[in-house]
């Protein structure tokens, strides 16, 4: 079964001592990541609303001994129709606009390694959610947190950031360029947050 | 055949309603349901005669023949004959059936076929989950853009245009006319003349989605003079909240999220994601023909859209009481 | 039953060339069981799980298809009383919108690709060597790979379903529902490779069937002699061998190639063709209807035959109705999509031909009720499941008729309306007939008769439910219920006559617990039934219930249409295939004179293995394209392994016989 | 008095147009007799240069260039003859200057009173430089520190299209839509007006036009659903003093009694709404952000506006009045004297905002005051700049989305087949959105009789989609794919024959010539490529006789002007970016072929051939 288990389960099972048990834990973990990968949650709201609660680090550069950041886990990376939720979303609310399939325009590329504010979730959710000085508008009035945490996955999943199993494949329109499924895992050049 | 007259009562009894294939409100379903009623008639018969022509043999001989009876392999030859000449008369009735049901058939798709050069247009656009509706008019400026509701004039032959941006549906009203899908990548129309005004609902007949359950369509048909005036009502823009409870929430509208997707003319409201909102207070129902539109229905569809219709495009909204008072008030003046 | 037989026997090209034939002898009984031992030792697969994976007679793989296609039945039946219970209310909350999809599409694929069709295969896999008199069927390994296919196909839907990841753009899957953009995951996915895989299955046994009906008949049984079950499962595999490559292609080749690698098949925007998908998925999709229901009036003539203990009436018409069948079946397709911008002249010549497709059936009918007439109908439960079919299929074909008007189907069409006419042709024109078939065939496959009060429970119970639980959407669909939906609101007044299908429904589920219980109970308890309990008059009660691994100890020859009330004395066969090897007698086409021998196959595990490389190469490429290349190369490794095998030389003799004993009255 | 003389040249000029070459030469040196000035450069002269009174920008002096387009008529030709096709290649770079900003730089240099003052694109930093000193230092520079959000609303690239001098005076704007006066002298600020709003998508790129004492500004942001306008503010004070809409009622737009367009498809009461669905054209584009031009004498202004939003044209049925519309306006109240739509219901993004030369031309056999236009939609036109009449409109280029201009009606004819459709790729799109021809503006030389276009020969396929409006996000509705058009060059520089309406010459670039032109009297054009080559070229022969490479591709306007040492200059900024440029200046991923609106698509090997960086270029002869 090539579905991928979520790295929480790798982990928990990685603490099994058992044999059988892990086994077991393992099939189960195979199945949540099924069930996660193809879950269609329509009615939950998603952890935090804001992550500017959660500690939020754009800069590698901290005086003094570093304070390790948890990162948050992107609810919805995992998860194909709400990827493609947040890909709707992404040209609805026009930032297809700006950022066009990735490519950049008016806005930066974000199918590229090259990440002005970090590519972490709770980084991308930031700068949707809280807008950034060079011309990103703020969209915390406007949009929930689950469609700005939808659009976050959306976002990383143009440089393969998320699982390739919940990205998009083409889209009935133009062929602008290869779909999110095929495109390659641009390891973040310039990512901050501690990794 | 007991309960085959059940059901026939069951069907005639079934023949009303402003959902209802035999219940003709317009000229092409009056020739439509005649010929259905024609088949049904003949085809309850055919059956009826067939169940008889298997029974009886059935019942006729209860005496059971020894198992290890020596089949009579060669019947008399008469008999035969007489079984030859039964089949082949009953193939030959089937034959002549088929063909009247074939003629007949031809004859109204043609009368379906035909239409007035001069018709009302109306484009009508399939959304997952909604339907977006364009009275075309030659001058831009007059052309009236609403949803979820068709209207149409009595006595006048009306042209819809069927276009579809996401995936297919179909346009079914019952009492008016067959289905035609709505299909990307193709622009195909349908013909009508209502010739009853009354409301006639219409639901998507081709399955799009979580929601093709609850993608509903109230067709009106008004007597042409008050068609006009309706009409008429929609072009004007939506009028200024007049009390500071609804220009409260007209304020509401424009900050929060909802003119990001809906629109409202007369008001710096223009998103064309969701439904124009312009006249919402006039219409009927609620998502796509799910809930009765009442301020009750309204506020629960606001705040918790998932719970009423779970997958569609509307997000939840958490406002403030106070807002969402004043939301529902100004809403209630788009009329 | 052999002994006391007078054999023909037929001399190998071997020993002298133009010696005179001597005259028919009788067989005595130490020969007799001398051959059976010997051939007993030659055709018996090995035992144990090694011999339970590698076997290759017909009888055991087709058993197991039929068990498995049986399960599928329940399975689908599990979800449509689900689909039931969240119908049966307004406004139900009992299935969300998303489960209810999946679970719809998966009753919907379960039922036509993993139990209708394959149970019709498995059939005609287990009785068309029997009825034929051949030692086995032609190509026994092909036979036990497209088994395991068809298994992998199973397994895999039902897995996934139970990840979560169940089909949900319904059976018909249509774009651009099913396309990458609207369905993401691999939900949809999923459903083009289960597609894949019964397609593969059922071509394998179709070229099975095709061969096995022309070329291994038992000598004198020409053409015109073909028992009828035989007739329609030969029509049918042609079908198959014509219909079921358009749904390959449309499925893995194109919906599958848009969803994985970007191709635009069906993307308007790039000038593809979302329309292109349902010309090409019903060209398969209604000649599939008819490979599910020939099979199922194949069955119901010899039935009739038995029980009526009369010849049926009308042989050729109804040779003759199939083959027309079978070609009309593939001119339909379009009535379908009659809601479609489809120009309206191309809509009435397809209404023609809808119309005209009543024609053969209505003769069959004709034919059977003219049997009925002239003999007298003993009311088994085989004779009263045929009943049930008549009483049911009937309506079914009329509204058919209906549905094949353009006008009206657009108001019926994509209604429960069409959900009742399918279910009334497939439930009545196909599972009737395959309950009656089971009831009938029973004992030839365990020895034992199925008990008949549980039948008639069994019967009147699924005849009353069905009835009960379709005829209502009739009325529903005219009211303006569509297919396919999750749920309705009360105002809509369909609440009353879904609880009474809903009810019907439960009716059904009784019935077939009833017979499930009745196969339980009678597998070791029933009576025994011996050769032939209903004195039939098939080839295949000329042997012992059950068949042995080898069918027949001595290939018996038929003198005519009926052979065991045919042939009057001592039953005659012919002598001389070898007992020491699989040989088997091929015969000519047409007249079956006997042609050559051929040495058949033994036990191997390769098609297992080929069904899971098979398996590995399209289940990954769901998940990268690059499953396909390596899949194909382990499969064609496989292969090599396969051939390898079975490259030992197989001669053929040539058999010389005399006209006289195949021409034989 | 010195009116009076100017009446009488052009009295002369006239006689002289009808009269032969040889008569030419005698005025001409008749002219020199009574005149210091160059003899060729009073042949175009239709009129007082400004009537500002500004002795810095009488027609009379070549030396300075006080304005983008070196006059209010637009020539972009300088009288100047000391650098001639004969001695060109002789030139060498004599002075640099790095403007410290990486954007594209779309900026003319002017140059008054021994000053040569630079703007630069966002942060729109103004340099003065001192031409009296050696290097040319700074002299002083002036920061206006717009709000860095407003690069958010910049459709394409955050550029500045120049300042302008007047009366001791430098008039520029901010990106984030403010307009400010600065003193020539000190750079000190003498006020500041804010005009737009960045938060509903409004900008402004253009440089202002300064006549009779009004500054002339427009906005940008059509992609953004603004609503188009412009305005006219107090030179003195910097109040506004008119504002004229280019959607919604006459009363908006600024027609009055006066308005008297030539084509019936231009007459009737509030197209501005009527020609739109409802509420549309309050959202509707329309913007101005080219070149604006005037006419002494007419006393009008003529400008054109940009492209109706959204792109998408099935959102907006109808003739979506007055985007791409050709406007004359009188300068002291606004009010428009004639308008005509150059493309009806723009489908193609042809914006309407190219430079228009004011020209005096002998056509068919009478002497006419004409326009020039070279479209973005693919035509010259040669237009009556007194009633509006399209004189003719022929193709500069090859052009497969309309076939022609009914000269009778006016309209532009479309090609059916080339209409963008929702949900569906249209393929090979000629001209493709930038047109013919985008803002980079041409040049006339009275010598040659030959206009110089810098100009692109781009295709492209277009897919529509629906466009939802979000106040202050892009407004445009459509997928594009831009690439080379016929032949696989991508940029053309050209000489047209405006009478005879043919191509003289052609030099055909590897990438769109997105830089401005320049024609001196020594018969020498001057332009630059995005590979960063600064070319001069024979204005007759079209031979190319010198070039030069810049640090930066080159996207700028090159003018020229004479230092106080006497001795003739040339300069232009090299800095690449703008549409064109984007992929390098913004660093965009080629991948996406949809990005920047398409363009990136056809400049995927520009990373390979330029890097960004601002800098000016200053040559002369040794």
């Amino acid at each position: 079964m090539s579905l991928r288990c979520r790295n929480a389960g790798w982990k928990r099972g990685a603490r099994r001592t058992s044999g059988v048990r892990l086994a077991a834990l393992m099939a189960s973990v195979v199945l949540i990541a099924g069930c996660e990968r193809e879950a269609r949650r329509f009615q939950e709201s998603p952890p935090t609303a804001s992550p500017t609660g959660d500690p939020l680090v754009v800069s590698d550069l901290q005086p003094g001994p570093a304070v390790v950041v948890s990162n948050v886990e992107a609810p919805y990376d995992d998860n194909a129709w709400a990827v493609s939720e947040g890909k709707s979303l992404y040209n609805a609310m026009n930032c297809s606009g700006c950022h066009f399939q990735g490519g950049g325009g008016i806005g930066p590329p974000l199918m590229d390694d090259d990440w002005t504010y970090g590519s972490e979730p709770q980084q991308v959710f930031a700068s949707i959610a809280e807008g950034r000085p060079n011309g990103m508008p703020a969209w915390k009035f406007m949009l929930s947190a689950q469609q700005i945490w939808e659009i976050t996955s959306y976002v990383r999943s143009l440089s393969g950031l998320n699982p390739k199993g919940a990205r998009n494949a083409r889209d009935d329109h133009m062929m602008r360029k290869p779909p999110e499924a095929s495109t390659p895992n641009a390891r973040p050049k310039n990512s901050t947050a501690p990794r | 055949m007991m309960r085959s007259r059940l059901a026939l009562v069951i069907l005639l009894a079934a023949c009303s309603g402003r959902q209802n294939a035999l219940d003709p409100a317009s000229a092409q379903n009056r020739s439509i349901t005649a010929l259905f009623w024609a088949m049904f008639v003949v085809a309850a018969f055919i059956w009826f005669v067939v169940t008889v022509a298997f029974l009886v043999p059935a019942v006729r001989q209860r005496r059971t023949t020894r198992e290890d009876a020596e089949p009579a392999l060669e019947l008399p030859a008469e008999t035969s004959r007489r079984q030859t000449r039964l089949v082949s008369g009953a193939t030959a009735v089937t034959v002549l059936i088929l063909l009247v049901f074939l003629i007949y058939d031809f004859g109204v798709g043609r009368a379906l076929a035909t239409h007035p050069a001069r018709a009302l247009t109306i484009e009508l656009v399939g959304h997952q989950w909604w339907w977006e509706v364009h009275y075309a008019d030659p001058d831009p400026s007059k052309i009236v853009i609403d949803a979820d509701e068709l209207h149409v004039p009595v006595g006048q032959s009306v042209q819809i245009k069927l276009v579809s941006r996401d995936v297919i549906h179909s346009f079914w009203v019952p009492n008016l006319i067959g289905k035609r899908d709505l299909i990307p990548g193709y622009t195909s129309s349908i013909f009508f003349t209502a010739d009853r005004p009354g409301v006639y609902r219409a639901q998507c007949a081709e399955f799009c989605g979580h929601q093709h359950a609850k993608m509903a369509l109230d067709v009106v048909a008004h007597p042409a003079p008050e068609f006009s005036a309706w009409l008429e009502r929609q072009r004007a823009p939506a009028a200024d909240p007049s009390d500071s409870l609804a220009a409260n929430g007209k304020r509401v509208f424009l900050s929060a999220a909802c003119s990001k997707c809906h629109a409202i003319t007369g008001v710096e409201a223009y998103g064309t994601v969701g439904p124009n909102l312009t006249h919402l207070a006039t219409r009927r129902t609620l998502a796509a023909g799910t809930l009765p539109n009442t301020r009750g229905n309204l506020g629960g569809w606001i705040v918790d859209p998932q719970s009423i219709k779970p997958g569609a495009r509307m997000p939840s909204n958490q406002l403030e009481s106070r807002d969402l008072v004043a939301l529902l008030a100004y809403l209630e003046t788009l009329k | 039953m052999n002994d006391g037989v007078r054999a023909g026997r037929a001399r190998s090209s071997v020993d002298q060339e133009d010696a005179v034939l001597p005259p028919p002898q009788l067989i005595d009984r130490e020969r007799l069981e001398a051959d059976a031992r010997q051939l007993d030792v030659t055709w018996r697969d090995p035992g144990g799980l090694w011999g339970w994976l590698t076997t290759v007679d017909h009888k055991s793989i087709a058993k197991r298809y039929i068990i498995t296609a049986f399960l599928m039945f329940i399975a689908g039946g599990i979800q449509a009383a689900m689909i039931r219970m969240q119908l049966a209310l307004p406004e139900n909350n009992l299935l969300g919108p998303d489960r209810y999809n999946q679970i719809f599409t998966t009753h919907g694929t379960t039922m036509m690709f993993l139990f209708a069709v394959p149970i019709m295969n498995a059939m005609g896999l287990y009785f068309v060597p029997l009825m034929v008199g051949a030692r086995t069927i032609a190509f026994p390994r092909l036979n036990a790979f497209g088994y395991y296919a068809y298994l992998v196909g199973v397994v895999f839907l039902y897995v996934s379903l139970f990840l979560n990841t169940g089909p949900d753009a319904g059976w018909t899957a249509y774009v651009p529902l099913a396309g990458p953009q609207f369905s993401p995951g691999h939900r949809v996915d999923v459903w083009a490779q289960v597609v894949t895989f019964t397609e593969i299955a059922a071509l394998a046994a179709a070229v099975n069937i095709i061969v096995t009906a022309l070329k291994m008949r038992a000598p004198g049984m020409s053409l015109n002699r073909i028992p009828l079950f035989v007739w329609a499962q030969l029509v049918v595999s042609f079908m198959i061998v014509f219909a079921m490559p358009a749904v390959a292609t449309a499925s893995t080749l194109m919906l599958a190639a848009d969803r994985a690698v970007s191709t635009h098949w069906f993307n308007p925007a790039e000038g593809g063709d979302s329309l292109l998908w349902q010309h090409v998925f019903w060209f398969f999709g209604h000649p599939e209807v008819y490979i599910i229901f020939l099979p199922g009036l194949g069955m119901v003539t010899p039935i009739v035959e038995t029980f009526c203990r009369r010849r049926v009436f009308g042989y050729d018409a109804l040779v003759l109705a199939n083959i027309t069948t079978g070609f009309f079946s593939f001119g339909l397709w379009v009535h379908h999509m009659f809601a479609t911008p489809i120009p309206e002249l191309g809509q009435s010549l397809f209404t023609a031909a809808s119309m005209l497709i009543a024609i053969p059936t209505g003769i069959q009918i004709f034919c059977w009720i003219a049997t009925m007439w002239s003999g007298r109908p003993r009311l088994t439960t085989p004779m009263l499941f045929v009943l049930g079919f008549l009483f049911t299929f009937v309506i079914g074909g009329l509204t058919g008729v209906m549905l094949a008007s353009v006008t009206f189907d657009k108001q019926a069409h994509d209604t429960f309306f069409v959900v009742s006419h399918l279910h009334y042709v497939l439930l009545g024109g196909a599972v009737m007939p395959l309950f009656g078939a089971f009831y009938f065939w029973f004992p030839k496959v365990t020895g034992r008769l199925l008990s008949e009060t549980l039948g008639k429970w069994n019967v009147w119970l699924f005849v009353i439910g069905v009835n009960v639980a379709f005829f209502p959407m009739h009325i529903l669909g005219l009211n303006g219920m569509p297919r396919r939906i999750y749920t309705y609101l009360a105002e809509t007044g369909w609440g009353p006559l879904n609880l009474l299908a809903t009810a019907g429904a439960v009716v059904i589920v009784v019935s077939v617990v009833i017979f499930i219980v009745n196969v339980a109970v009678s597998w070791r308890g029933g009576a025994l039934a011996g050769p032939n309990p209903w004195a039939s008059s098939g080839l295949e009660w000329a042997t012992t219930s059950p068949a042995p691994s080898y069918n027949f100890v001595h290939t018996p020859v038929v003198l005519g249409r009926h052979p065991l009330w045919d042939s009057v004395g001592p039953f005659p066969v012919i002598t001389g295939l070898r007992t020491d090897r699989r040989e088997v007698l091929v015969t000519t086409v047409f007249d079956a004179r006997p042609d050559h021998r051929h040495k058949e196959p033994d036990a191997s595990i390769w098609p297992f293995v080929l069904s899971l490389a098979m398996g590995v190469t399209w289940i990954g490429s769901i998940f990268t394209p690059w499953a396909v290349p390596t899949g194909f190369a382990m499969t064609l490794l496989v292969m090599l392994g396969w051939g390898w095998q079975s490259s030992r030389v197989t001669d053929v003799e040539r058999v010389e016989t005399e006209d006289r004993l195949v021409e034989a009255e | 008095m010195q009116r009076r003389q100017c009446a009488w040249v052009r009295i002369q000029s006239r006689l002289l147009l009808h009269a032969s070459a040889a008569a030419f030469c005698a005025l001409a040196i008749a002219c020199k007799g009574d005149r210091g000035a160059q003899p060729v450069a009073l042949v175009a002269r239709t009129g007082p240069a400004s009537p500002s009174g500004d002795s810095t920008s009488t027609f009379a002096d070549d030396g300075q260039w006080v304005r983008p387009a070196k006059d209010v008529q637009a020539t972009r030709f300088s009288g100047l003859t000391e650098i001639t096709n004969k001695n060109v290649q002789n030139l060498r770079a004599v002075a640099t200057f790095s403007t410290a900003v990486n954007r594209g730089h779309e900026a003319a240099p002017i140059v008054a009173n021994n000053t040569m003052y630079i703007v630069t694109p966002f942060p729109n930093f103004v340099y003065a430089l001192d031409l009296t000193k050696e290097g040319f230092p700074a002299k002083w520079t002036y920061k206006p520190h717009p709000v860095s959000a407003a690069q958010g609303v910049a459709c394409c690239d955050v550029v500045n299209r120049g300042l302008v001098f007047d009366g001791g005076r430098l008039y520029f704007n901010t990106l984030d839509a403010r307009t400010i006066a600065l003193d020539a002298a000190t750079g000190k600020e003498l006020w500041v007006t804010p005009l737009g709003n960045i938060n509903i998508g409004e900008s402004i790129t253009m440089a202002p036009l300064v006549v009779k004492g009004k500054v002339i500004v427009g906005v940008s942001g059509s992609e953004f659903g603004i609503r188009g306008w412009i305005k006219a503010l107090d030179a003195g004070s910097g109040r506004v003093v008119w504002t004229a809409y280019h959607t919604g009622p006459d009363k908006d737009v600024l027609i009055g009694p006066s308005f008297k367009p030539f084509y019936a498809m231009d007459r009737g009461k509030d197209l501005g709404v009527s020609s739109w669905p409802a509420d549309q054209w309050k959202i509707g584009g329309g913007g101005v952000w080219g070149w604006v031009s005037y006419d002494p004498e007419l006393d009008l202004i003529y400008y054109g506006t940009a492209n109706p939003g959204p792109w998408n044209p099935e959102v907006r049925p109808g003739d979506n009045k007055w985007t791409v519309t050709l406007f004359a306006r009188r300068p002291d109240n606004g009010e428009a004297v004639w308008a005509y739509q150059l493309t009806p219901h723009d489908l193609h993004d042809y914006d309407g905002v190219n430079e228009n030369i004011l020209v005096d031309l002998q056509w068919k056999g009478q002497q006419r005051k004409v326009l020039l236009r070279p479209d973005r939609n693919g035509y010259f036109y040669v237009m009556d700049r007194a009633t509006g009449e399209v004189l003719s409109a022929e193709p500069y280029g090859f052009v497969n989305t309309s076939t022609g201009v009914d000269l009778k009606t006016g309209r532009l004819q479309y090609n059916p087949e080339k209409e963008v459709k929702t949900g569906q790729v249209v393929r090979y799109m000629c001209p493709a959105a930038p047109g013919m021809k985008d803002w980079q503006p041409s040049a006339y030389s009275p010598r040659t009789g030959l206009v110089y276009i810098p100009h692109q020969n781009l295709c492209m396929d277009e897919e529509g989609l629906e466009a939802n409006y979000i106040a202050g996000t892009p407004y445009v509705g459509t997928n594009v794919k831009m690439y080379a058009g016929p032949g696989g060059r991508r940029g053309s520089f050209d000489a047209w024959d405006p009478i005879a309406a043919h191509k003289v010459w052609s030099i055909e670039e590897d990438f769109p010539v997105w830089s401005g032109a320049l024609v001196t009297a020594g018969d020498v054009a001057f332009y630059g490529t995005m590979d960063g080559w600064f070319k001069a070229v024979d204005a007759r022969s079209g031979k190319a006789l010198w070039q030069f490479k810049t640090g930066s591709g080159i996207i700028g306007q090159p003018m020229t002007y004479k230092g106080n040492d006497g001795k003739q200059y040339v300069a232009v900024l090299a800095g690449v970016g703008g549409w064109a440029g984007a992929i390098v200046a913004g660093g965009l991923d080629a991948r996406d072929s949809s990005a920047a609106l398409g363009f990136v698509n056809a400049m995927r090997d520009l990373p390979e051939k330029t890097t960004k960086g601002g800098m000016l270029y200053v040559f002369a002869l040794p």
